[in-house]
């Protein structure tokens, strides 16, 4: 594992940072995109939450979890339930044979709602599930494996076989879940239509509010005492243990709070993107999302953030130019970033730019790497 | 102007053949440069700022040619793209080139989604041939509806569906089923159903409508298990197993994409002999047996509407196009051939209403029939479904099928069936 | 013998082995408040396996280890550390990049919990047990350096320093001395003698001059055994000592 | 349940989903072996094993072309040479992964799991490009189809049998290879200490790429043999690399014989439980108590205890 190296003056550079990206998601996207481009922006934005929730498990903590998936599916799927239930009112569902539930129910013989899903039928309770849900889950997880001090690769494995377990069951139970269509068609948030292109921008803002402030969180946690033993428990357990501290809590508690990160993103995604698929809960997204970390730095919030971004953008324009070839593209990149650049871009900016810039203050920050515009 | 004539030339290979002495063709040859020179003004034929020029029209194509998803959706693209250089070869639609713009869905419904949104938005396009899964299609459906674009949607599929955004130009369920199920009773015999099927949408609505066929419309016939498999699911001796056991009269499979080789290989391996074992199966095409092998698989039913097998002037010279396009080796599916219709309906369509704006093609949709169908003739129904004849075709070694039965008339598409659901 | 003892520390009958080899085999140690006990032995006669064994590290496969009289086998190392046992592993073990401010303040035996480490502010008074420890290692003006641009000797002293902010009873150094120059062997004695003021301590040492210069009593561990247990003079006098180990 | 079912067609279910059980089991040591090899070896997480056997299948593929144009008389062996071909080509594929990619991401085994990722998805778009998006069909010679007739209920699949065979030498091999072969010893002298094994003159460098090589290469005859049971397609390879890393994982890394053994578990509980549920829970039920047990013995089921 990489160690952080030693930055000059970290919070100002910080400061600089965070602006930077603030003003960047918060304006410039705004002025410069149409609602189209900017509304897949939000898309990307709400894969930067899992990001940054990596950043402190995986950066950080060491812990690699390549099932993050699953808690941004969950929290998408959570929103989504109370969104279809809103849309398949009565009224609209008419054809239907039991007309008031939503329809793939129907289409699967179920005759009245699930219990499972009573709950959804309120906002307040469904946007507790958003975060609690997902975040139990996580603790079920964590608190078996890290009690077992089960770590490194094993842990990794056995999330993604998580992954694969909740992706069968879903697909397979789909008179509760959608099935592999996952859960579509929603239009309203209490009356409040979606789908229009003011909705669109309002839900753009909230997302980068939230995201801000998870990353203001990250960043505080990062900062605190409790960063630097999560950062000790990466580098030397044994010790911190002979500290007296109960690693396996530590360990938890972050998990935990990545999964909600990721939860977070995964309702912001149901509400701009209007549908949950179980394709998310799958190995291939969870993956994905540990690379837009790795390739803005698994250490740096900011990077991750960035990373994400550039990613996605690449993603999109590389596979508008060439549908057929665009993949070759994605793989030379993940390889050259892990064999380039084993910080990421973070990485690059703070161990080669800076330190070749005259003083540190203006240029360090300055020298945040800047995303590629998402255009 | 009837689609008559236009059937004749929709296939340049064809002409020569079918210009035997007719009177109808010697005009529509001559029709190309006609339909370029009255085109109608831009303004007339496009009032609602879609991206469509004096000379051009733009469409979007949008399949997966990435992922676990390409394996089926590459015929569907290389049909559409055939049909859009034939239309541009006979002059094009009200007097305009297509031109279309590709998209890679990725076997990935959000991503689906993503670039229908791009089509639609940012290219403006007349009319968008795509989608393959079910899932796919509901991932894009509301896109369509909230930004008013027209799809043509090529699969077999559940049905359970009708928009006015969308035409299907594969079969629905019912369509498809039915009148295989009733064949096999009547001509096999058979009393005994074993159905099997991936675990998604579509096998399971699909057998839920055989069930209830069998159970309430089949005289003394019953189904003896149902079973469901993990999409790309590879391991099936277990369920043969019970198979061989239970020794029903009929299989039926609807199991899709890579699980079928798996499971036709170790049926063949398990020594069960389609020579005596009746197999039905509704997800089987040529396209697939590419994959199985002909030798896995002889001796199958397959049931469907279209068979590269099928002996009508309209689909020799499709067959023929195709392959001088795509290479001799290319086989053609049911899928692929509903594919190809897309781009002619649509044609018919924009020339029966004089227009590219998406309300008038709805509207004018109804009743648009295309006589040059590889499958014989087509009619879009009230519903945006098709009326269409269904066909048993029986596996041959050689991957391709020998049609052993059909439908005396058009099956009525009927997406909410009553007495089904 | 009786359960119940007044020892600091008491192994009795431990035993522990690994796919059959008995690493350690019915031993027996007690150590007394206020001693400063040392272990020698050859390579492989189970030291350091003593220590872990004592810390919670190796699990004992039979036997009985008690500290101020309470059953210490199967508790966790966290929990065995906060009753008052602190350990120095072998090669040192210190939060390479952080500074040696930090390596003190994490090993500071108060915010322990995440929510204690989340919200946790560096008091004056954290401030001042930090430096007071730090003069105890010789560091004092050290606070602001990354800990990974100490000499190895520094790193030893500040992992004992992070043994000693925690203020344990029983301290175990695993050779507390290795690859440190002879002033600072020397300062090293004199931190141990000026440390035994209030608590115990377990030292694995090879250095027979430094033994000397330290101990109380000495352990003799031979294949898993006490050899022989007394002050240096008759350890050293002692013909099975000399044979498997001092001899030559 | 039982009921509808008679003595002997319990008995013939037993016996034939013992086989089914037997057929899955040998899949899965063929899977798992040259992961084995290369993560338990090495500690390389290769994403992109499934590719590496898809690369053996498509080998397979043209070897059964060039057989049938230009050799015909032969095509009954095929498969034999195919099997060679898919040896030599995956292996050399993994030597050439070892040299550009691998051996510079030693120090950081976590990140191998990105790297090879991303050339999974390069292998992936390869294929496509080079064999189409669509799958190919691997013709079996005859005598591979078709089963043998026990008794009137029971049958053995011969391709079934001939996966147990292919799979039973190769783990032979590998065996001796590890645990007899001078190579065998360096290998697991690198594994335990690098740095001393380098300082006593084991050229690790060599090693590391051999074992690679010869991981992929296994891969590659797996994948081979499943053109016997599964499809061939680009992103077939997929659909195997949760499992096998599951049974490498589940076996306890460091040990061949934990990988048989758990390939053994996690196979016959499947079938059995396929038998009794359908495929999907099945798969759901097995997944889960394969974790299960990871969690009661986090570091597989074979390793030894050792000092830490």
């Amino acid at each position: 594992m990489a160690m952080t190296g030693y930055r000059i003056n970290p919070r100002s550079l910080d400061l600089i940072g965070f602006a930077l990206i603030a003003v960047l998601i918060l304006v410039v996207f705004p002025l410069m995109l149409d609602v189209f481009r900017l509304n897949l922006v939000g898309k990307y934005l709400t894969y930067a939450f899992v990001a940054v929730g990596l950043v402190l498990c995986w950066g950080s903590t060491g812990i690699l979890s390549l099932g993050q998936g699953i808690f941004f599916g969950l929290g998408g799927y959570c929103m989504a339930a109370f969104l279809k239930l809103e849309a398949s009112s009565v009224a609209n569902t008419k054809i239907q044979s039991t007309p008031g539930i939503p329809d793939f129910m129907d289409w699967n013989q179920i005759t009245a709602l699930p219990y499972i899903w009573m709950p959804f039928k309120s906002l307040p309770l469904s946007l507790i599930a958003v975060i609690a849900v997902p975040t139990l889950f996580a603790f079920i997880i964590g608190a078996a494996m890290f009690k077992r001090r089960v770590g490194g690769v094993y842990f990794a494995i056995i999330t993604q076989a998580v992954a694969a377990v909740l992706t069968i069951l879903i697909i397979g139970r789909q008179g509760y879940t959608g099935g592999i269509n996952g859960i579509t068609d929603l239009r309203t948030l209490l009356g409040w239509d979606i789908r229009t292109d003011g909705a669109k921008y309002i839900l753009y803002f909230v997302c980068c509010f939230l995201l801000l402030g998870t990353m203001f969180v990250a960043r505080f946690i990062q900062m605190s005492k409790l960063g630097r033993i999560l950062v000790a428990v990466r580098d030397q357990e044994d010790r911190v243990r002979f500290s007296g501290y109960d690693v396996a809590n530590f360990k938890i508690f972050v998990f935990c709070l990545a999964s909600a990160m990721a939860a977070v993103g995964g309702a912001m995604f149901t509400l701009q993107v209007g549908f949950m698929s179980p394709s998310f809960v799958g190995i291939v997204p969870s993956i994905e999302m540990v690379i837009f970390c790795a390739v803005g730095g698994r250490e740096s919030v900011l990077g991750a953030v960035v990373g994400t971004l550039l990613v996605n953008w690449v993603k999109t324009s590389f596979s508008e130019a060439f549908p057929e070839l665009w993949l070759f593209a994605m793989g030379g990149l993940f390889i050259g970033v892990v064999l380039a650049f084993p910080r990421g871009l973070a990485g690059l900016v703070t161990d080669q730019i800076i330190p070749r810039l005259p003083s540190g203050r203006f240029w360090s920050a300055a020298a945040q790497p800047n995303p590629a515009p998402a255009e | 102007m009837s689609s008559e004539k236009r059937s004749g030339n929709i296939l340049i290979p064809t002409r020569r053949e079918l210009l035997v002495g007719a009177a109808a063709l010697s005009a529509s040859a001559t029709l190309p440069r006609l339909a370029s020179a009255d085109a109608p003004s831009t303004a007339a034929v496009n009032t609602t700022g879609l991206a469509v020029t004096d000379s051009e029209v733009t469409v979007g194509i949008l399949h997966s040619v990435t992922g676990t998803m390409a394996i089926s959706e590459t015929g569907s693209v290389e049909a559409e793209k055939l049909a859009i250089d034939q239309i541009n070869a006979e002059g094009g639609v009200l007097g305009r080139k297509i031109k279309f713009i590709q998209e890679d869905g990725a076997s990935d419904w959000p991503t689906f989604a993503e670039k229908a949104k791009k089509l639609l938005v940012q290219d403006k396009c007349a009319a968008v041939f795509g989608c393959w899964t079910s899932a796919s299609r509901k991932a894009v459906l509301p896109v369509f509806e909230q930004y008013n674009g027209m799809l043509y949607y090529p699969t077999f599929y559940e049905g359970l569906e009708q928009s006015k955004n969308v035409i299907y130009t594969g079969q629905e369920a019912t369509q498809q089923i039915l009148a295989g199920l009733d064949w096999v009773t009547r001509t096999q015999g058979s009393k005994t159903f074993y159905l099997l099927g991936s675990d998604y949408i579509w096998p399971r609505t699909s057998n839920k409508i055989a069930r209830k066929h069998i159970e309430n419309h089949l005289e003394g016939c019953k189904v003896l298990g149902e079973e469901y498999f993990p999409l790309g699911n590879t391991q099936f001796n277990s369920v043969i197993n019970k198979i061989k056991l239970t020794k029903p009269d009929v299989i039926y499979a609807i199991i899709v994409g890579g699980s079928n080789v798996a499971f036709y290989k170790q049926l063949k391996a398990a020594g069960i002999d389609m020579s005596k074992q009746v197999l039905l199966t509704i997800s089987v095409t040529e396209d697939e047996i590419d994959g199985i092998g002909g030798e896995n698989i002889a001796g199958a039913y397959a049931c469907m509407k279209y068979f590269q097998s099928l002996d009508n002037p309209n689909n020799k010279a499709f067959v023929e196009a195709f392959h001088k396009m795509w290479g001799p080796k290319t086989v053609i599916g049911d899928v692929t051939q509903a594919a190809y219709l897309g781009p002619n309906l649509w044609r018919l369509t924009a020339e029966k209403a004089g227009s590219f704006d998406i309300d008038k093609i709805a509207a004018a949709s109804p009743g648009v029939e295309f006589k040059g169908a590889p499958e014989g003739y087509v009619r879009i129904h009230e519903n945006h479904h098709l009326w269409s004849k269904t066909r048993v075709g029986r596996a041959r070694l050689d991957g391709q099928f020998d049609v052993v039965y059909e439908t005396k008339d058009l099956v009525e598409p009927n997406p909410f069936p009553k007495g089904y659901q | 013998m009786s359960s119940s003892t007044d020892f600091l520390l008491a192994l009795e009958s431990v035993s522990v082995s690994f796919d059959g080899f008995k690493a350690v085999d019915g031993l027996n140690l007690y150590v007394d408040k206020g001693e400063l006990r040392v272990i020698i032995g050859p390579n492989g006669a189970g030291k350091t396996t003593v220590l872990d064994l004592i810390c919670g590290r190796t699990r004992v496969s039979e036997g009985s280890i008690k500290f101020k009289d309470q059953e210490i086998t199967g508790c966790k190392e966290q929990e065995i550390v906060r009753r008052g046992i602190g350990r120095k592993f072998q090669t040192p073990t210190i939060y390479e990049h952080l500074t040696v401010f930090e390596n003190l303040e994490l090993s500071l035996p108060r915010g322990r919990n995440v929510v204690g480490a989340l919200f946790w502010s560096r008091t004056e008074e954290v401030k001042a047990r930090v430096q007071e420890i730090a003069a105890m290692i010789y560091l004092p003006d050290q606070l602001g350096r990354p800990a990974e641009t100490l000499s190895h000797g520094q790193k030893q002293w500040l992992e004992i320093g992070m043994l000693l902010i925690q203020d344990p009873e029983l301290l175990m150094l695993d050779e507390p001395v290795a690859g440190m120059s002879v002033s600072e062997r020397q300062k090293t004695a004199a931190l141990l003698n000026d440390i035994i003021k209030n608590r115990s301590v377990i030292v694995i040492e090879h250095d027979m001059k430094f033994v000397e210069s330290i101990a109380h009593r000495v352990t003799v561990l031979h294949q898993g055994k006490v050899l022989a247990e007394g002050d240096m003079q008759s350890v050293q006098a002692n013909p099975k000592v000399k044979e498997v180990y001092l001899g030559h | 349940m039982f009921g509808d079912y008679s003595f002997g067609d319990l008995m013939s279910i037993l016996a034939m989903q013992g086989f089914a059980g037997l057929i899955l089991f040998s899949v899965f040591v063929l899977m798992a072996l040259g992961l084995a090899i290369i993560f338990g070896q090495m500690g390389v997480i290769n994403m992109a094993h499934g590719e590496f056997m898809i690369l053996g299948a498509y080998m397979t593929f043209l070897t059964s072309h060039i057989f049938q144009t230009y050799i015909p008389v032969f095509y009954s062996g095929y498969f034999f040479v195919a099997m060679a071909v898919a040896f030599i080509v995956s292996g050399a594929a993994g030597l050439a992964t070892e040299w550009l990619l691998i051996r510079h991401l030693y120090a950081r085994p976590l990140d191998t799991l990105l790297a090879t990722w991303g050339l999974s998805l390069i292998m992936q778009q390869a294929f496509r490009s080079i064999f189409g998006a669509r799958e190919v069909g691997v013709e079996l010679p005859d005598w591979m189809m078709g089963s043998l007739q026990v008794t009137d209920t029971i049958e053995v699949q011969i391709n079934g049998l001939f996966v147990m065979g292919l799979t039973l030498i190769i783990t032979g091999i590998v065996a001796v290879l590890m645990y007899r072969s001078r190579w065998g010893l360096q290998v697991r002298a690198v594994v335990s200490n690098r740095i001393m094994s380098g300082a006593v003159g084991i050229d690790t460098r060599r090693v590391d790429r051999l074992t690679f090589g010869l991981g992929c290469g296994i891969a590659g005859i797996a994948g081979s043999a499943f053109t016997m049971i599964g499809s061939t397609s680009p992103s077939a390879g997929q659909l195997y690399i949760v499992d096998t890393f599951l049974v490498v994982v589940f076996g306890g890394a460091q040990s061949l014989l934990g990988t048989v053994a758990s390939a053994l578990t996690i196979s016959q509980s499947q079938s059995a439980l396929e038998f009794f549920l359908t495929g999907s829970m099945a798969k759901v039920l097995t997944l889960l108590i394969v974790i299960g047990l990871l969690m009661l013995r986090p570091q597989g089921l074979f390793v030894l205890k050792v000092r830490r």
